[in-house]
């Protein structure tokens, strides 16, 4: 069999990340506790460059390389770009509350980074192949990452039971595979979707593996009734990694679910429609129900990712160019946003403290007037009031689907979020309106402060400017 | 000379970027924070001035306008222009908010600078909802008026805020929210957000009667009328005088605005098949809400059911329309009906204002609004007295005030529509002025009450200041409304002219 | 003659087993992970089976890369647990509830 | 434009604002000078203009001063429509408010000790008080001299508010704020109907002005309106009667009186000006105006003769059993009210005004005398207390004699001309309720004779003032006070017996005043009457004299000669001594009905209906629930890692059977 | 029916044997014994695919590291087997009511329906000289290339994460430094004498 090596070009960002990574693995034996800042700062370069590489390899035209494992397109860049700086942040804010728990070690960046791979190779997997090894790749980082703080009975507890939900799920995507692979002959994209097309559209065994598929998907993602790990999750693990976990992996899980569903099973998209829709409605009632009863406020910003969720299914589910746009564009933006919620929530937190009930959040307009601004900057924006950019996610949502003749699954995602609004008014109103139980100053570094300031101010800036991004998305999905 | 310039877009952001200044300036520096926020309201309304003086009232296109892209992919415009109809309410957004500014001088002690810049940008956000001509960018600013007003009354409110000020939000939200599906709807019918195209958008009844119904939830909370109205006593309550004089004065006009901009002309036919909910609502307002705004016993609470009930004039006066159109033995009415609805908005903005600062003053130096805290307040203030009578008067609908001239007009034209309908208005007559001049008798007259109310001083020059002003609108818009009915004609005669059309 | 059928029916059988594996066991964490590779084997199983009447590698590829992956799982899995039973002195799965609600 | 006219009605309201602004400044005299000059000026303008009039040189005027607005082709406007009617209404609303004017600088010269020593309002209550009563001149003249609906309505609300403020004038007393606000609403309830009037007429003519609605009437005779299901109403019949009920607030009939006793709570000027002379007969007026609308129906004119019948006598019995002085005189005049209602009712508009420019005399007059025995006696009004004051006070009780024999329609007084007028065309007319109305009146005439001179001899004869320290320091009023009360009785002797002729049989008001020929019972009556002589011949042969005579007489028996018969009468007829004390319940009624039965409403409607249905119930109770929903949701979070597992399973067998199965 | 399908029964009736055994002991030592069986007879199914290097890696792989890893935690955690049993059949009517449900629903979609001999032939055997082993070798290095380092980082993620997560230097843990005990010294080094209050 001839073979040609294929031009390694286009996974540069990936080969790059993965060369850090192994870089920062052996350097970091060698340094001492004070010198780890190296080892972070590698890291934070490394995410840095990957996006300038990303940049300067980027092309407008669709490329498949590596025999049909990898695609290269607009649509990978673009979220690529999002994962490196979204995780680049994450890392930077979780820079000191680390220090103060003597979690501040290689190893976190080196699993952080794996798990950045992992997404990245999510991102531009042509094949199940593919896709699989780089969700195991994000989700092995991601198990370990939950048990990092290894003296932690919740962090361990909440490891175990994402390892456990995150393997049967595997396994039940794997099954969806296996039936998708008997039934078309391949587990490369392009080749499925044609059999898919050729075959028709009411085969039994494809739509059989599809459940499984979509099934494995809404783990990822954390839809209902696949989201019981997530709330576990969120609040045992410890705050950084909540933060990394809530953040990019929900961009992941965007690219999964268009790489899968729509490069894959597209011809399916009636079928696919119909489960999301279930999904959809389920995850944003419940998530947004549940969220209301929380106290800690790490399980309630779970409960409300797990609303989210819902919308993005939403646009995914509308199938249409825009509704991907609007997925696209809300997948991104509630990364930014929960990066800054967690952010906040990581600020107030500090050494044998953890800011995680909601009555810690009491009185931070009279302890920093400014963070309380930015903080209620990010909840409006995750509920979706204008003229926060969470508005225009929900809208854009709200569009694609009333534009496929969904307009009862609009109104039941607007009444949800009525629900959901109560619950963010909630941390507004302890952060406003009632007197602070506890006057520690905030003890947050200049760039911590400045990057959560331009978090906060993006949720502005961004509802003002919503094309910014929304152009990247709609120019990435083909669909300006 | 300035139809040309961009006015409407210097007096929404001017505000807008000033309060950001002042928030950003801090408390650091009192005086200077209070001097710059009253100097920005005044440039502020100056601005506006043109809107009025360079308008063309003989034609009912949109003037002023500006117009540029700005969600290019879903068709969302920066779309700005004002009619007869939005021009009065921006220039008394802009009045009132200078007298906002002022009342809150001395009485606003925790964090100032906060709560002035909170009312600079909800000025902007509320004349940014008057101007907008997208309907994106409308309900932008629809919503965005929320957050300000929310923390308004969640920071500076009285003991049972939260509870108000978190009713307040998700009321309105919810009104709000299905509202945004029926824009979004129509934008799929008509390709953009240009509310002027929705306008001329062909929908069938249905259609009609489902998005009537959704901008229905929406303005109904904002107006409010029954039933959905429970949330502005609490909030009136709880809010500093500031936040109760926005409140009444223009975010409830908000909602008046909405019928005629949305409802009305997008959908007629549905607003044609269901104006007998509205006209009843609007009488249960006035007599419902009538007959409970007499037993309050609180001064806040009894003028914010006042405001319930005066607004229902509003919505009467818009929805009686249809039933004149319909009988054929009367050529006009139609106008005066809903120009009398207008006419109140824009009378009640000034009335409710003042009264709210009236209750203001009397808190600021007793720390109650109980009504049964007081009596005889005439006896150791005058001047107030004088002024808070003079202000029951018009809120009671005295002739000669502008309290007067849109209850009447509304009367006027709803006689045309049926006699019960004006019967039942016109009650507002008596029980108006029974709620009111019974809280004047009680507050205002008799003997000295209690220690309180003779330890009380008269206002102040900057107090009388206000209320003087206020005063003066009310006096000017009694004695002479011509002006002001002259700007609407065309937009409304327009308006009519379009809805008389059937969409089907 | 040996059907496709016939491997699927057997891979239907483990999948099944290895569900009501996980719904039986409450107390011991490793019979879970167990209950998983099973769920593993009949996925081998399918893709096994399909590659043989396909006739083509693209199957056993996949099973090839599938048991590289189960065994790192394993791994971690192991490693998780023993972070835990240091923790909580037990793996009982009922004990696991701290994290609720 | 004749600026003459913009004079008559601004000079007041100058006068008013500066004494209403400036008090403080200008001082006491300063604010009686600017009020005074300017309704003086307006007084003598208003008797020029009548002169003019009565010479024949000045003609109708109808003008516009300037368009309040134009809506929807509605052209609402402020103007002036100045005829024989209003010119009569302008002189005597000015000529009595200017003698009120010069009589109150006497009576409020102490207003200082009417209020507690420490309350701000009594500082420059003076200046106030003569700003108010100029202000009300203004009102009342804006009222009389508008040539449109809107204008009429303004004036008409306009004087309401003045009077809230004067009734309510001494604002510490808690039964001035009371009558004050009772006034208002009681009031209000007649402008309700008074609106609905107006748009009726805005609606089915298409205009607000008297002229072009006026002309549009007649061919509106016959419309029907559909008002209750299908019961359909004669559209004259509808705006009549609408009108009518805002001129039974606005002129206290039955049942819409129960203001005006209270009303007197006010100071005495006042009660004198506007609860006597001029606002109360705004009602008169409007309905006088208004006759080319009621000529075409006969139901109104019904309505208004029994209502006017109606209050003449029931009111006139009350106050027979009145102790408090100035609340006798306030019956009196709703009895007088009711007369002048009476006279409408029949057609007799010109009797009705000339009742009205009598009475405005004659009753101002009798109030300033009361006012007059008032301050001699330090404020104390109740008549048993009095007795013998003529020995003290002669310019008050001449005055205060002719006032009486004026409102008992004794011969040659000029009430006795209007009031037989009156009687006698009551006695003509043929519409429906007449012969109600004639007994009504008739025997109204005793008991107005009766109550006159029962306060009469009680105060003025017999014993004196039972407390002697009262007596000690009873003494005539000052000249400022006794002036007027000459000023006035002139006029409540010598008018009746001057005019008569040309108001109620000439040709005074014609034009003015439309009569339908089949209603015209003055000019039946006309034939009969041939100048003031001929009338009181005339009024010699009919009963009513006889019938004032015999209350006189009465009234001196039972009060002079033999006090114990009053009481021996009040404990035989106690039922009846009961009802006219209690007036007939109305205020308890009123209290009970409106009063408590709104509150409870409110109470009702705002706990139960806005605080538990929709608040407690709807609004908390879908937050309640969604709570609930959301404790009970998240117990499925059980924290157990097979029951996180078989949610997986059952929403992957879910999923399952929904597409692959089914 | 033919030796194949003899076979295939018989290795697929130990299979479903030794996985219900797997679900339902009590002891995970035997559990994992069975668990090793059945990985034994799936790989004899595996040769009768014609997967040889599959089966063998199984074995080995499967059987000779992870099994063995399992036992050897098994062991090292001290579990107290008495106690797991409780509510084993209270949930068993469950477990198998959904595990049927399942299969039935598995069973209607993989059933000869779709997956018979009609749709799909018995592929002829492979030749003589096929090997197994070389051909997925030369596809692993040159098409899945990608795929395969892939694999090679996650090994490398499990190495990382295993080591992070067990390796520990304990505190707590007490242990003797000969080097200190050497250089101890008379007097203070070895008794301090406290003073102390008599206790009342």
């Amino acid at each position: 069999m001839p073979f040609e090596m294929p031009s390694l070009i286009p996974v540069l960002p990936e080969l790059f990340i993965l060369t850090m990574t192994c870089v920062i693995l052996v350097v970091d034996l060698f340094l001492k506790d004070e010198q780890r800042v190296i080892s972070y700062g590698l890291a934070q370069v490394s995410l840095l460059l990957a996006v300038c590489i990303v940049y300067l390899t980027s092309s407008s035209e669709a490329e498949v390389i590596f025999y049909g494992s990898v695609i290269r397109d607009p649509m990978g860049d673009v979220l690529k770009v999002a994962v490196y700086l979204i995780s680049a942040g994450a890392f930077l804010y979780s820079k000191d509350y680390l220090l103060d728990r003597n979690l501040f070690k290689g190893e976190f960046y080196v699993l952080g980074l794996f798990a950045v791979l992992g997404m990245t190779v999510m991102v531009s997997a042509n094949g199940f192949l593919t896709v699989y090894l780089g969700l195991e790749l994000l989700a092995l980082s991601l198990y370990t990452l939950v048990a990092f703080d290894r003296d932690s009975i919740a962090g361990s507890e909440a490891a175990m039971k994402y390892f456990v939900l995150g393997a049967l799920a595997s396994g039940m995507l794997l099954y969806g595979i296996s039936m998708i692979y008997g039934a078309t002959g391949s587990i490369e994209f392009q080749p499925v979707a044609q059999a898919v097309a050729e075959t028709g559209m009411d085969n039994m065994v494809l739509v059989f593996g599809l459940v499984f598929v979509v099934i494995g998907l809404a783990f990822k993602f954390g839809a209902v009734p696949l989201h019981m790990w997530v709330p576990d999750v969120y609040h045992g693990a410890p705050t950084a990694v909540t933060l990394f976990i809530g953040s990019a992996p929900k961009i992941a899980a965007f690219a999964l679910a268009m790489r899968l569903l729509v490069n894959g099973l597209e011809p399916l998209h009636a079928d696919w429609q119909g489960m999301l829709v279930i999904l959809a409605v389920l995850s944003m009632a419940l998530g947004n129900v549940i969220a209301i009863a929380q106290t800690n406020i790490k399980r309630m910003l779970a409960y409300s990712t797990i609303s989210h969720v819902g919308f993005i299914l939403l646009g995914i589910l509308a199938g249409t160019s825009k509704g991907y746009t609007a997925a696209m564009f809300y997948s991104i933006v509630y990364a930014i946003m929960a990066l800054g919620g967690f952010g906040i929530v990581m600020l107030l937190s500090r050494r044998g403290f953890e800011a995680e009930n909601l009555d810690d959040y009491k009185g931070l307009h009279d302890r920093s007037p400014w963070f309380a601004a930015m903080m209620l900057l990010l909840m409006f924006s995750m509920a979706g009031v204008p003229p926060t950019v969470g508005f225009f996610a929900k809208m854009f949502v709200l569009e694609a689907v009333i534009s496929v003749n969904l307009l009862w699954l609009a109104l039941v995602g607007v009444f949800f979020s009525i629900i959901g609004v109560y619950y963010y008014l909630r941390i507004v109103k302890l952060m406003y309106f009632d007197k602070p139980v506890d006057n520690t100053p905030l003890t947050a570094g200049l760039d911590t402060r400045i990057a959560l300031s331009v978090n906060g101010l993006m949720m502005l800036a961004l509802g003002m400017f919503p094309a910014a991004i929304l152009s990247l998305c709609a120019a990435a999905i083909g669909s300006a | 000379m300035f139809a040309d310039w961009p006015i409407l877009s210097l007096t929404i952001w001017l505000p807008i970027i000033g309060g950001v200044l002042v928030l950003a300036s801090g408390d650091k520096s009192v005086n200077a924070t209070r001097w710059t926020a009253l100097a920005i309201s005044i440039l502020t309304f100056v601005a506006s001035l043109p809107l009025y003086s360079s308008f063309n009232s003989s034609t009912a296109e949109m003037q002023f306008v500006e117009r540029a892209p700005w969600i290019t992919l879903f068709n969302i415009e920066y779309y700005l222009g004002i009619d007869g109809i939005s021009m009065p309410l921006i220039l008394l957004t802009t009045f009132i908010t200078v007298f906002v500014i002022i009342a809150a001088w001395e009485v606003i002690q925790y964090k100032p600078a906060s709560y002035l810049a909170a009312f600079l940008i909800m000025e902007g956000v509320m004349v940014g909802v008057f101007s907008a001509l997208d309907a994106m960018l409308f309900y932008v600013f629809w919503e965005a008026m929320l957050i300000p007003m929310f923390l308004i009354i969640g920071v500076w409110g009285g003991p049972n805020r939260v509870y108000a000020t978190i009713k307040f939000f998700l009321y309105t939200f919810f009104g709000s929210v299905f509202m945004l599906v029926a824009l979004i709807y129509m934008y799929f019918q008509s390709g953009s957000f240009d509310i002027l195209a929705f306008h001329d958008l062909k929908l069938g009844l249905s259609e009609q009667i489902l998005i009537f119904i959704a901008f229905l939830l929406a303005f109904a909370v904002k107006v409010p009328m029954w039933p959905v109205h429970t949330w502005l006593p609490d909030a009136h309550v709880e809010a500093p005088t500031g936040g109760s004089v926005i409140l009444a004065a223009i975010m409830l006009k908000i909602g008046g605005y909405g019928f005629l901009r949305f409802s009305l002309p997008i959908s007629p036919d549905a607003s044609h098949q269901l104006d007998w909910l509205i006209i009843s609502l609007s009488l249960i307002a006035v007599v419902y809400i009538g007959f409970v705004a007499l037993v309050q016993q609180d001064m806040k609470k009894l003028i914010a059911y006042s405001s319930i009930a005066h607004m229902g004039f509003v919505t009467l006066g818009f929805f009686i329309v249809f039933t004149i159109t319909a009988n054929p033995n009367i050529e006009t009415g139609a106008m005066l009906g809903v120009q009398g609805g207008m006419v109140q908005m824009v009378s009640h903005g000034f009335i409710s204002a003042a009264l709210f600062l009236c209750v203001g003053v009397l808190y600021d130096r007793v720390h109650s609004r109980d009504i049964s805290a007081y009596g005889g307040v005439v006896n150791t203030m005058p001047v107030f007295a004088g002024l808070m009578v003079f202000f029951a008067m018009a809120n009671a609908g005295l002739p000669g005030t502008s309290g007067f001239v849109g209850e009447f007009m509304v009367i006027l034209a709803s006689f045309r529509a049926d006699f019960w309908y004006a019967f039942l208005a016109a009650t507002t007559l008596i029980i108006g002025a029974a709620y009111t001049l019974w809280m004047v008798k009680r507050v205002v007259f008799g003997e000295v009450a209690n220690d309180n109310v003779a330890a009380l001083q008269d206002i102040s020059s900057r107090e009388l200041l206000i209320l003087g002003s206020l005063a003066l609108a009310v006096l000017m818009l009694g004695l002479w409304p011509g002006p002001l009915v002259e700007v609407m004609d065309a937009s409304i005669a327009n308006l009519l002219k379009h809805i008389a059309v059937s969409k089907l | 003659m040996l059907a496709l059928t016939d491997f699927l029916m057997l891979g239907a059988i483990l999948f099944s087993l290895s569900v009501a594996g996980i719904f039986l066991n409450r107390k011991n964490v490793i019979i879970l992970l167990m209950c998983i590779e099973l769920m593993l084997l009949a996925v081998n199983i399918n893709f096994v089976a399909f590659s043989h009447y396909h006739g083509d590698a693209v199957g056993q590829v996949f099973v090839f890369f599938i048991l590289t992956v189960a065994a790192a799982e394993a791994a971690i899995g192991l490693a998780i647990l023993v972070v835990l039973f240091r923790n909580r002195r037990t793996i009982n799965v009922e004990d696991l509830d701290a994290l609720k609600g | 434009m004749e600026i003459l006219y913009l004079i008559i009605v601004l000079a007041p309201l100058l006068g008013a604002i500066v004494a209403g602004f400036w008090g403080a400044k200008i001082g006491r005299a300063g604010a009686h000078w600017v009020t005074s000059s300017g309704v003086g000026i307006s007084a003598l303008l208003s008797i020029y203009v009548l002169s003019g009039f009565i010479s024949g040189s000045r003609e109708l005027f109808n003008g516009t001063v300037y368009t309040w607005m134009v809506s929807d082709g509605l052209n609402m406007e402020v103007g002036f429509l100045v005829d024989r009617l209003t010119a009569v209404m302008m002189s005597v609303v000015t000529f009595v408010s200017f003698c009120i004017h010069i009589y109150t600088i006497g009576y409020m010269a102490h207003d200082e000790e009417n209020w507690p020593s420490d309350s701000l309002a009594g500082h420059n209550s003076y200046q106030r008080f003569f700003s108010y009563i100029s202000l009300f001149t203004f009102s009342m003249l804006m009222l009389v001299m508008s040539n449109n609906f809107l204008q009429l309505f303004f004036g008409w609300e306009a004087v309401g508010l003045v009077s809230y403020l004067l009734i309510g004038f001494w604002s510490v007393r808690p039964t001035a704020i009371f009558a004050n606000l009772k006034a208002f609403l009681v009031n209000r309830v007649g402008d309700f109907g008074f609106v609905l009037g107006i748009a009726a007429i805005a609606l089915y003519t298409g205009s607000l002005d008297y002229a072009e609605v006026f002309s549009r009437i007649p061919g509106l005779a016959d419309t029907q309106i559909q008002v209750f299901g299908n019961t359909s109403w004669s559209l004259t019949s509808v705006i009549g009667i609408l009108l009518f009920i805002g001129a039974m607030g606005k002129s206290a009939q039955v049942p819409l009186h129960v203001w005006l006793p209270d009303s007197m709570e006010g100071p005495t000027p006042i009660s004198a000006l506007i609860h006597a002379a001029t606002m109360v007969t705004a009602g008169v007026f409007m309905v006088a105006r208004m006759s080319p609308i009621y000529e075409f129906s006969e139901t109104a004119l019904s309505f208004v003769l029994v209502i006017g019948a109606t209050t003449a006598f029931f009111t006139g019995l009350i106050g027979v059993v009145q102790n408090d002085i100035k609340r006798v005189v306030a019956y009196s005049t709703l009895s007088q009210l009711g007369y002048m209602m009476v006279a409408l009712g029949v057609s007799a508009y010109a009797a009705g005004i000339f009742h009205l420019m009598t009475h405005a005399f004659f009753k101002a007059l009798l109030f300033l005398a009361a006012g007059s025995v008032i301050i001699g006696m330090h404020h104390d009004q109740d008549i048993r207390n009095m007795g013998g004051v003529r020995k003290y006070m002669p310019w008050t009780y001449w005055t205060s004699l002719i006032g009486s024999l004026a409102l008992i329609g004794f011969p040659g007084f000029s009430g006795f001309f209007s009031k037989d007028a009156i009687i006698e065309a009551v006695h003509h007319s043929h519409i429906a309720g007449s012969g109600y109305a004639y007994a009504a009146v008739l025997v109204g005439v005793f008991i107005t004779a009766l109550y006159s001179f029962r306060m009469f001899f009680l105060v003025f004869h017999g014993e004196g003032p039972r407390d002697s320290h009262a007596k000690h320091h009873l003494k005539e009023s000052p000249k400022v006070v006794t002036v007027p009360l000459v000023l006035l009785a002139i006029p409540s002797v010598g008018i009746g017996y001057l005019t008569m002729d040309t108001m109620l049989f000439g040709e005074w008001f014609d034009n003015v005043l439309f009569v339908l020929p089949q209603h015209d019972t003055l000019a039946e009556l006309g034939e009969h009457v041939h100048g003031p002589n001929s009338m009181i011949m005339h009024g010699l042969m009919g009963p009513a004299l006889y019938l004032a005579l015999a209350g006189l007489v009465v009234a001196w028996v039972i009060y002079t000669k033999k006090p114990g018969i009053a009481e021996i009468i009040k404990t035989r007829l106690e039922p009846l001594y009961r009802t006219l004390d209690k007036k007939y319940w109305f205020d308890e009624a009123y209290q009970f009905l409106f009063a408590g039965g709104s509150r409870g409403l409110g109470n009702a409607l705002w706990s139960k209906g806005d605080r538990f249905i929709i608040d407690t119930v709807i609004i908390n109770g879908s937050a309640r629930t969604v709570g609930r929903i959301a404790d009970w949701a998240r117990t499925v979070q059980t924290g157990y890692l097979f029951h996180y597992a078989i949610a997986m399973i059952l929403g992957l067998l879910l999923l399952l059977t929904w597409f692959v199965i089914a | 029916m033919t030796f194949e399908l003899f076979v295939f029964y018989v290795f697929a009736a130990i299979l479903v044997f030794a996985a219900t055994m797997v679900i339902t002991r009590k002891n995970p030592v035997h559990s994992a014994l069975f668990l090793v069986l059945a990985f034994f007879t799936s790989a004899g199914i595996w040769l009768l695919a014609e997967a040889e290097f599959l089966a063998i890696v199984l074995v080995l792989v499967y059987v000779g590291a992870v099994m063995v890893l399992f036992l050897f935690v098994v062991m090292m955690l001290d579990i107290d087997i008495a106690t797991m049993r409780a509510g084993f059949v209270k949930n068993l009517p469950l477990a198998i009511l959904i595990a049927v449900a399942m299969l039935v629903e598995i069973f209607l979609v993989v059933g000869s329906g779709n997956f018979g001999l009609d749709q799909f032939a018995a592929p002829s055997p492979l030749p003589s000289d096929y090997n197994n082993t070389a051909s997925l070798g030369s596809v692993l290095y040159t098409e899945y290339m990608y795929p395969f380092e892939i694999a090679a980082v996650i090994l490398l993620v499990a190495i990382i994460a295993a080591i992070g997560l067990t390796m520990r230097k304990r505190p707590e843990t007490k242990y003797q430094d000969p080097s200190k005990q050497v250089r101890v010294k008379k007097g203070d080094d070895r008794i301090s004498v406290l003073k102390m209050d008599a206790e009342d």
